[in-house]
């Protein structure tokens, strides 16, 4: 065992080992180590690089926080991940791990050349220089700085492991499982509100667990933490280890993630790695603690100078000694107690230098006792040691002034720069404030929040208790219920005050100084005051100039001492300069854990119609429409898609074609006003639109401009059957509704949506009556021409059928209750077999469907186009007083000339157009061309020769003109023509 | 203004950085200007800049309630490109893009432009098609676009996944090459320095509060939190506030204003080397210079002004790209933030003249205003200082509304059938 | 398509089943109407959403202010009497029984199951209640039978979506972390 | 995530249920084409885009009915919701912050 782990102290089990590596090396923790505690307890303090300079770093904390110990851990294939804090991550069997941001390795870092040039790389250095020459910026300046990016490296393979989302309503959520937490769950719990308590840390405790000493109630610290949690379950609180609240939203809206996996040797099957909680309380209590502030000195960041509470962590949780040899820079009485336990526990403490003129007599006594040197009104100027801190230098200050310095030999620094509550969530909020002399402390709030103990600037066991049971007193009045005070009596308690500094003064020279703030991102006191010499006058401006804050701590470590140093130099009150809003979330989150189910299989939804598994057994290939997935064409061995449609078309214009059209969106409009409602909302006239007859039917926008068409069949006087395209479904009901609900909720008139009660088939080609006649019972077909419709049965089914064309033949959709679809589909090809029934996907539909002119929403149409630019004038019932978007079609610029018009084009040259390819009038003009259209739909046709349709300036006039479509390759030669170039005068539909 | 250079940078370095100055003063308002911009963004200080440097128009104040460049010029994914479907909009960004083109040497400050190519993921058909036409009128506009294969574009980005069993699998890309990133608050001190050094006073948090128009119906000047400040020209480049300063004027404007979401991963090693989008998925992403992935998202579904926005939005943003970049999900989400997106009916900006005299107006560019910075300042600044438009944003116009000439870019790119 | 299908399902903690089709009725009738047609249909037709009435075999679940959903056996046809009330009651019914599949969700774990896409408090939900909501972005009607007895129409295409998350949220359950 | 009542269901549900659909009490004029080009623009595009208190209207997936709020735009918290159909109400003393 390391000589620097204590035998049997701790919350770690001794009993229990567990190897691990960095960098290669085997190392050996026990169960319940952090990476960090473990190789703390093996010696090892430098465990990174910083990001700009390279500098050597250990780890300065115990927590979340962590600036400097970042590491690379995997376990196998596509399990890596970078800038994980050595101080969170828990031992696991085989856990690997690496350090970052260095080369060749990690003790010899030729980046650190960068901090030999330190001068150079000042704030913002890089606005300043690399513009010339201009041509060096894309080649050489940009690459170099864009190579040095970055602290690790980042995963390369996609992720086989899961997250989960749920969601949680609980009454009281407790963040921070610390004293005042867990009195403000105690309080809440008794009245049998729903408490949910959570703690970033893998136990529960907060600082109790770095104190054991303290005694609550006559119990010691650990004891009472355990009696209490007993209670709390007993009490049927939700108690949640290893989960952080990262972000507060609006509406006591919480955000948790819980890690679930990474802690453990060999996680169960299926279990996800991480789970987001959404939680919604109805009260909120922030009981998160305050964070431990660094001097900034000269020499501040080398491996072994650690924040003194960190020290007292790992002495405490992981039996762990920092160092046999630690010096103490205080400005805080916490860190005192800190040398007193590392004292008690075997360590020689070089020395406490308290920065302030006076300590309080029972700590001083309390050294005296320990035989420890106190320096008061002293700083520590600068240390020495590379890979390890050596020795600090001492000096007295007065006032100004700083006397010569003195070193003291030491293996580890510990600081103290006094304690800064933790704010994060509450600022999610947008709560506002205040300055009290030393710190920010949560002032106006705006959401159904408390916030209690040290993360609203108490200090002292005793006060915490008391303050976090008035917390959960507070939230269950809050929710109308009302609670006992609770008494907590402390013994051994630690009570603190202390100071917070600048940059503390240096004895050596001042201008070679390099007190570190921002400790990842290397920013220096230096660096705020040159950014304030800069004119950067606001706290927002600085940060952005020096990117202190901006590390992956997210300045935890950094805001409150650059805002103390900035306001120093602009020569303001700190809060007049202000402090960075804290964004969420509160720790780097994983993406995944942002993604929960939402990956693979069950990212975004794909709809599926009744008659796709019988598209997929038959080897469709597919297309994503809108939401759904539809069979695109049915290859044959050996056929691309070209051949596959072209084969599609010809039989079906040859014989019999089948198709599922199951995703056309449809609403049933009903009721007495039905027809009134039609006649508002689409272009066309419905009045005398026959029970049996069906019609065309196009939708505007208020605008004027083409928003969806669909044919609609009169069923009855006071029903519509009415079809959208398919994705427009949706768009179109809500659409309808709003006008309903909103404008004339005095019409009696329903929607419903039936997109999904019927399963829709589509017949067509010449033989499509003769095939579907036998079938069909329930029609008069004496009176059932082209556009007609009816109820019926099909193939002994229950049906709607349509006779109507999309294609220019004779044509059918067959609408079954959805059930059926397969079945009805099945039947179909049985008794297509002698017509040589052939089954076509979405692009011979819209191939078809082009040779006869008819237009698709959403292709030929991009919402910029009016029914006359479209060529559906007739669409248009003038004679209407008011439909919706009839006022937009008379605006001056609709009327005008020259709008674009949708015409068709034959190519000269019999060459295929690429659909978006843009149509001109002169080809050999100079670019910018001018552009007067585009093709928006491009086939091979089953006439032997391609067809395109096209918007074209004023198109409709210039029929039989000839224009150009300039390629990459060359200049196309194409005639305008009418849009039907199929059966022009419709005889095949008569046939 | 002291030069900057390697030189200076050199020299400075070697006496401890003692002697540079401020980049600009923070100045107290004087009673009157010949032009008074509202809003301290990049939009407003260029406008100011140019109108010094290329109409000689030096007394001018720029107001902002706020910190310069703490709206969105500092909240955006500083994403550049031009590639727009319309010849109005193509023309207008890629004169911007001549303009950054050239920026850090105009301004003696290095805004990182950063020519590494963007490229729209194209998922399905309907892309394709849109797409195509983008690329086709792009290149007959003489604008840099180019259409990629799927096995294109995964070799111009190695991260991305063009398996065909995607949800929405790739099917191929345009590419845009001279497109890229630029350091989005440089541009705000660039500017804001090279204007204040050519004499243009920068006032910062001193809220404009109202337009004040003048018996005959003209702009007189601005009420402010720091009293009235009289001026001949008034022109608001305020964003999403711009409502609520032109209704201080009397006008109603066709603006909505919604919080759009952007977020960081940690900073690793270099991964990603371009610009990705992707509109049917609704996310873009870039790796900064620090290392750091930023990643864009689409607005939420209210108008609002608090800067917040919900998690559902970005959930479903981070869920995107890892659909398109599998290899991100363990890396892991450092900061996300709001900013507030004014939107006009037809997503394209009103530049021009308002029709009250003496005041003009710049907004709702929705999410395309910081690639449009240098070319909508420098447009502002010939508007403002002829009291006519320039023919690159005469389309840009309030009038359009009422005529139905809209400039419809999401129109033509959104509708799925 | 989904409902010859067999979830295998079979954890104790959460059972996944389907219920076979029954008859599915939208019925649409302004308030003041409201009475007339319940008395055609023989039920009192509830008014507050979520809430449900029920009568020989025939159930209502209040969706909306004017919106119901009637269930019944197959092969009934409990409209039959409100068509012939249409002149006094204009309405609109329409047979909705083919637009969803329902499936039941039983067990201890069933409200962890539905709180994994589920935003809404469904522990709140009274028992004998339903109501229309979101499981993931799928749009369902979640009835709840028992305290851990819940049924979710969903409609019939989103039924391999949402059976995915389950199927997911099922391991999870299992994993029991 | 907002969380907003619903004034027919009279339950405060998560904003996941819910739809954004625009200002409120902009209602369609009676006779569009007495209306000149820039009265039919006004109606069709003109919005307040309040700073503040904000009438709007939502849609409830659960009940499916559209219905007005007063949300204030700053905060994104909602000062009341009513049912579609009723007048305007007036803007309540202390919303403004």
């Amino acid at each position: 065992m390391s000589r620097y782990r204590i035998m049997g102290k701790g919350r770690v089990d001794h009993s229990a080992p567990v190897s691990f590596t960095f960098d290669g090396k085997t190392y050996k923790g026990l169960r319940g180590d952090t990476v960090a505690s473990a190789l703390l307890a093996n010696g090892v303090h430098l465990m990174g690089r910083s990001f700009k300079y390279h500098r050597p770093r250990g780890a300065v904390t115990a927590g979340s926080e962590e600036p400097n110990a970042l590491i690379g851990t995997s376990r196998g294939a596509g399990r890596f991940e970078p800038n994980t804090r050595a101080t969170v991550q828990e031992l696991r069997a085989g856990l690997v791990t690496e350090s970052q941001n260095k080369w060749p390795n990690l003790s010899f870092d030729l980046g650190a050349i960068n901090d030999r040039a330190y001068m150079l790389f000042s704030a913002g250095f890089y606005y300043k220089t690399f513009m010339w020459p201009k041509s060096f910026w894309d080649k050489v300046y940009e690459p170099v700085i864009r190579g040095a990016a970055g602290l690790g490296k980042s995963p390369t393979e996609p992720d086989p492991d899961r997250y989960a989302s749920r969601y949680l309503h609980t009454d009281v959520l407790v963040v921070g499982a610390g004293p005042a937490g867990i009195a403000a769950a105690l309080a809440a719990a008794q009245s049998g509100a729903d408490v949910t308590l959570v703690d970033e840390n893998p136990e529960m405790g907060g600082s109790l667990l770095s104190d054991p000493a303290v005694q609550i109630d006559g119990k010691p610290a650990w004891d009472w933490v355990e009696a209490q949690l007993g209670r709390l379950r007993a009490a049927g609180v939700r108690l949640m280890t290893r989960t952080t609240a990262i972000g507060y939203y609006h509406q006591n809206m919480v955000g948790l993630c819980q890690r679930l996996t990474d802690h453990l040797d060999n996680p169960p099957k299926g279990a996800p790695r991480e789970r987001m909680w959404r939680v919604r309380a109805g009260q909120v209590v922030l009981a998160q603690g305050a964070l431990e502030k660094p001097l900034v000195f000269d020499g501040n960041d080398r491996p072994g100078v650690m924040l003194a509470g960190a020290a007292q962590t790992y002495l405490h949780k992981f039996g762990v000694r920092v160092g046999d040899n630690p010096a103490v820079v205080t400005s805080h009485d916490s860190a005192w107690y800190a040398a007193f336990d590392l004292a008690d526990h075997g360590a020689r403490i070089a020395a406490i230098i308290d920065t302030r003129d006076a300590v309080r007599p029972d700590l001083l006594e309390a050294a005296r006792k320990r035989g420890i040197k106190v320096l008061a009104s002293h700083t520590v100027t600068t240390t020495t040691g590379r890979s390890r801190v050596k020795s600090v230098r001492a000096a007295l200050v007065r006032g100004d002034t700083v006397g010569a310095g003195h070193d003291i030999a030491c293996d580890c620094l510990l600081m103290s720069g006094g304690w800064t509550p933790s704010l994060h969530l509450f600022s999610h909020t947008k709560g506002s404030l205040a300055w009290d002399g030393q710190t920010f402390l949560p002032d106006r709030k705006t959401e159904d929040c408390e916030i209690a103990g040290a993360g609203r600037g108490l200090w002292g066991y005793q006060p915490v208790l008391a303050d976090g049971a008035a917390a959960g007193l507070r939230a269950l009045a809050g929710l109308g219920r009302a609670g006992h005070d609770a008494c907590f009596t402390v013994g051994n308690d630690r009570p603190g005050t202390g100071v917070t500094h600048t940059e503390l003064p240096t004895d050596g020279n001042a201008g070679k100084a390099r007190a570190f703030i921002d400790f990842q991102n290397d920013v220096t006191a230096k660096d705020i005051r040159l950014a304030v010499r800069e004119g950067m006058r606001s706290i927002e401006h600085v940060k952005r100039y020096t990117t202190n804050g901006m590390a992956t701590d997210q300045g935890k470590m950094s805001n409150i001492n650059g805002l103390m140093i900035a306001a120093d130099a602009l020569g303001k009150a700190p809060p007049q300069v202000g402090l960075t809003t804290f964004r969420p979330p509160y720790t780097p989150t994983s993406f995944g854990a942002f993604c929960g189910y939402l990956r693979g299989e069950t990212f975004q939804l794909t709809r599926k119609t009744p008659i796709d598994p019988w598209a997929e057994a038959n080897g469709a290939v597919f297309e994503p429409v809108a939401q759904w997935r539809r069979a695109w064409y049915f290859p044959k061995p050996g056929e691309d898609m070209h051949a596959a449609v072209l084969r599609e078309c010809k039989a079906t214009r040859a014989s019999l074609g089948i198709f599922d059209a199951s995703t056309l969106g449809k609403i049933e409009v009903a009721g007495p006003d039905a027809v009134e409602f039609m006649n508002r909302i689409y272009t066309n006239p419905w009045t005398k639109l026959a029970p049996g007859r069906c019609r065309y039917g196009l939708l505007l926008g208020e605008d004027g401009f083409i928003r969806d068409d669909g044919v609609i069949g009169r069923l009855s006087p006071d029903l519509f059957h009415v079809t959208t395209t398919t994705g427009g479904a949706a768009r179109v009901l809500t659409m309808m509704e709003d006008y309903l609900q909103t404008e004339w909720p005095d019409l009696d008139v329903w929607l419903t949506s039936t997109t999904e009660q019927w399963a829709t088939v589509a017949l067509n080609g010449p033989n499509a009556l003769t095939m579907l006649k036998p079938l069909v019972q329930g029609v008069d077909w004496d009176d059932f021409p082209h556009m007609s419709c009816g109820e019926c049965t099909v193939a002994g089914l229950p049906a709607r059928l349509f006779r109507l064309s999309f294609t220019g033949e004779i044509g059918f959709e067959v609408n079954v209750p959805a059930r059926h679809g397969l079945a009805l589909w099945t039947a179909l090809m049985e008794a297509g077999k002698p017509y040589d029934i052939c089954p076509y996907g979405t692009e011979t539909m819209h191939v078809l469907r082009a040779e006869k002119g008819y237009i698709i929403v959403g292709q030929d149409t991009d919402g910029t186009v009016t029914p006359a630019d479209a060529g559906l004038d007739w669409a248009v019932c003038k004679a209407k007083k008011d439909f919706v978007g009839k006022r937009s079609l008379s605006r001056p610029d609709i009327v005008a000339k020259g709008r674009k018009q949708l015409v068709g084009l034959l190519t000269e040259d019999g060459s295929l157009l690429q659909e978006g390819a843009q149509i001109v009038l002169d080809p050999d003009q100079p670019k910018p061309m001018r552009m007067v259209g585009h093709v928006t739909s491009s086939y091979q046709s089953t006439m032997g020769h391609p067809i395109a349709m096209a918007v074209i300036e004023g198109g409709f006039d210039k029929m039989g003109e000839t224009v150009f479509v300039p390629m990459p390759d060359g200049v196309r030669k194409a005639r305008i023509t009418s849009t039907v170039f199929y059966d022009p005068e419709g005889l095949r539909l008569k046939a | 203004m002291t030069r900057f250079s390697a030189f200076s940078l050199l020299k400075q370095a070697l006496n401890g950085h003692k002697g540079w100055r401020e980049q600009w003063p923070d100045s107290q308002p004087k009673a009157e200007y010949d032009v008074v911009i509202v809003g301290a963004g990049g939009h407003g200080l260029g406008a100011a800049y140019y109108l010094a440097k290329e109409h000689g128009i030096t007394n001018v104040a720029v107001i902002d309630k706020g910190w310069l460049g703490g709206g969105n010029t500092g909240r955006n994914t500083t994403i550049i490109r031009s590639n727009y479907l319309y010849d109005e909009s193509a023309k207008l960004y890629d004169h911007a893009l001549d303009l950054w083109d050239n920026l850090s040497q105009e301004l003696n400050y290095n805004v990182m432009y950063s020519k590494r190519g963007v490229m729209m993921l194209a998922h399905n058909t309907h892309d394709v098609q849109s797409f195509q036409r983008h690329v086709h009128s792009n290149r007959l506009n003489g604008v840099d676009n180019r259409w990629l294969t799927k096995e294109e574009a995964k070799a111009f980005c190695p991260p991305l996944n063009i398996s065909p069993d995607a949800r929405y699998p790739v099917v191929g890309a345009a590419l845009q090459m001279r497109a890229g990133t630029a350091r989005h608050d440089a541009v705000a001190w660039g500017y804001a320095r090279a204007a204040a050094a050519r004499g243009v006073d920068i006032i910062q948090n001193c809220a404009v509060n109202a337009i004040r128009r003048g018996p005959d119906g003209a702009v007189i000047g601005v009420d402010t939190a720091k009293g009235f400040i009289r001026a001949r020209k008034v022109a608001v480049s305020a964003a999403g506030n711009t409502s609520v300063v032109m209704d201080s004027a009397g006008l109603r404007m066709p603006l909505e204003s919604f919080p759009l979401q952007a977020l960081v991963s940690e900073p690793v090693k270099p991964i990603f080397p371009c610009v990705v989008m992707s509109n049917t998925v609704h996310a873009y992403i870039s790796q900064s210079d620090k290392g750091e992935l930023v990643i864009g998202s689409g607005t939420d579904q209210y108008t609002s002004y608090s800067q917040r926005g919900g998690l559902p939005l970005i959930e479903h943003t981070v869920a995107a790209i890892c659909e398109v970049f599998p290899i991100f999900t363990r890396m892991r989400m450092l900061r996300k933030w709001g900013g507030i997106v004014d939107v006009t009916p037809d997503r394209s900006a009103i530049l021009g003249k308002a029709p009250v005299e003496g005041l003009y107006v710049n907004c709702g560019w929705g999410t395309g205003g910081f690639k449009a910075t240098p070319g909508a300042a420098h447009l502002l600044a010939y508007t403002v200082a002829k009291d006519e438009p320039h023919p690159l944003n005469a389309p840009f116009t309030l009038e359009r509304f009422s005529t139905g000439r809209l400039i419809d870019e999401a129109a033509a790119a959104a509708v799925a059938h | 398509m989904m409902t010859s299908q067999k979830h295998d399902f079979a954890a104790a903690a959460i059972r996944i089943e389907d219920v076979a089709p029954t008859l599915r009725l939208s019925l649409r009738v302004k308030p003041a109407h409201r009475e007339t047609l319940g008395r055609a249909l023989g039920l009192d037709l509830p008014t507050r959403v979520g809430t449900r009435a029920a009568a020989n075999g025939t159930e209502a679940l209040c969706l909306g202010p004017d919106e119901w959903l009637i269930v019944a056996p197959e092969g009934t046809d409990p409209a039959a009497p409100a068509r012939a009330a249409y002149a006094q009651a204009p309405h609109s019914l329409v047979d909705i029984s083919d637009r969803e599949i329902t499936l039941r969700l039983s067990g201890p774990a069933v409200l962890d199951v539905l709180a994994s896409c589920c935003p809404r408090n469904i522990a709140a939900m009274p028992v004998g209640s339903a109501v229309r909501t979101v499981f993931d972005s799928a749009t369902v009607i979640l009835w709840r039978d028992g305290p851990t007895d819940f049924r979710m129409d969903i409609w019939r295409s989103f039924v391999p979506h949402v059976c995915a998350l389950l199927a997911q949220v099922q391991d999870e359950v299992m994993a029991d972390l | 995530m907002l969380l907003i009542h619903c004034p027919y269901c009279e339950d405060t549900l998560p904003e996941l249920e819910f739809t954004y659909a625009g200002e409120a009490h902009i209602a369609r004029p009676a006779d569009p084409s007495a209306l000149s080009d820039e009265e039919w623009r006004d109606y069709l595009f003109i919005r307040t885009n309040a700073r503040g208190p904000h009438y709007e209207r939502w849609r409830h997936v659960g009940c499916g009915r559209f219905f007005n709020a007063l949300r204030d735009t700053v905060s994104d918290r909602f000062l009341m919701t009513y049912k579609a159909g009723l007048p305007r109400p007036p803007l309540p003393q202390e919303t403004v912050e």
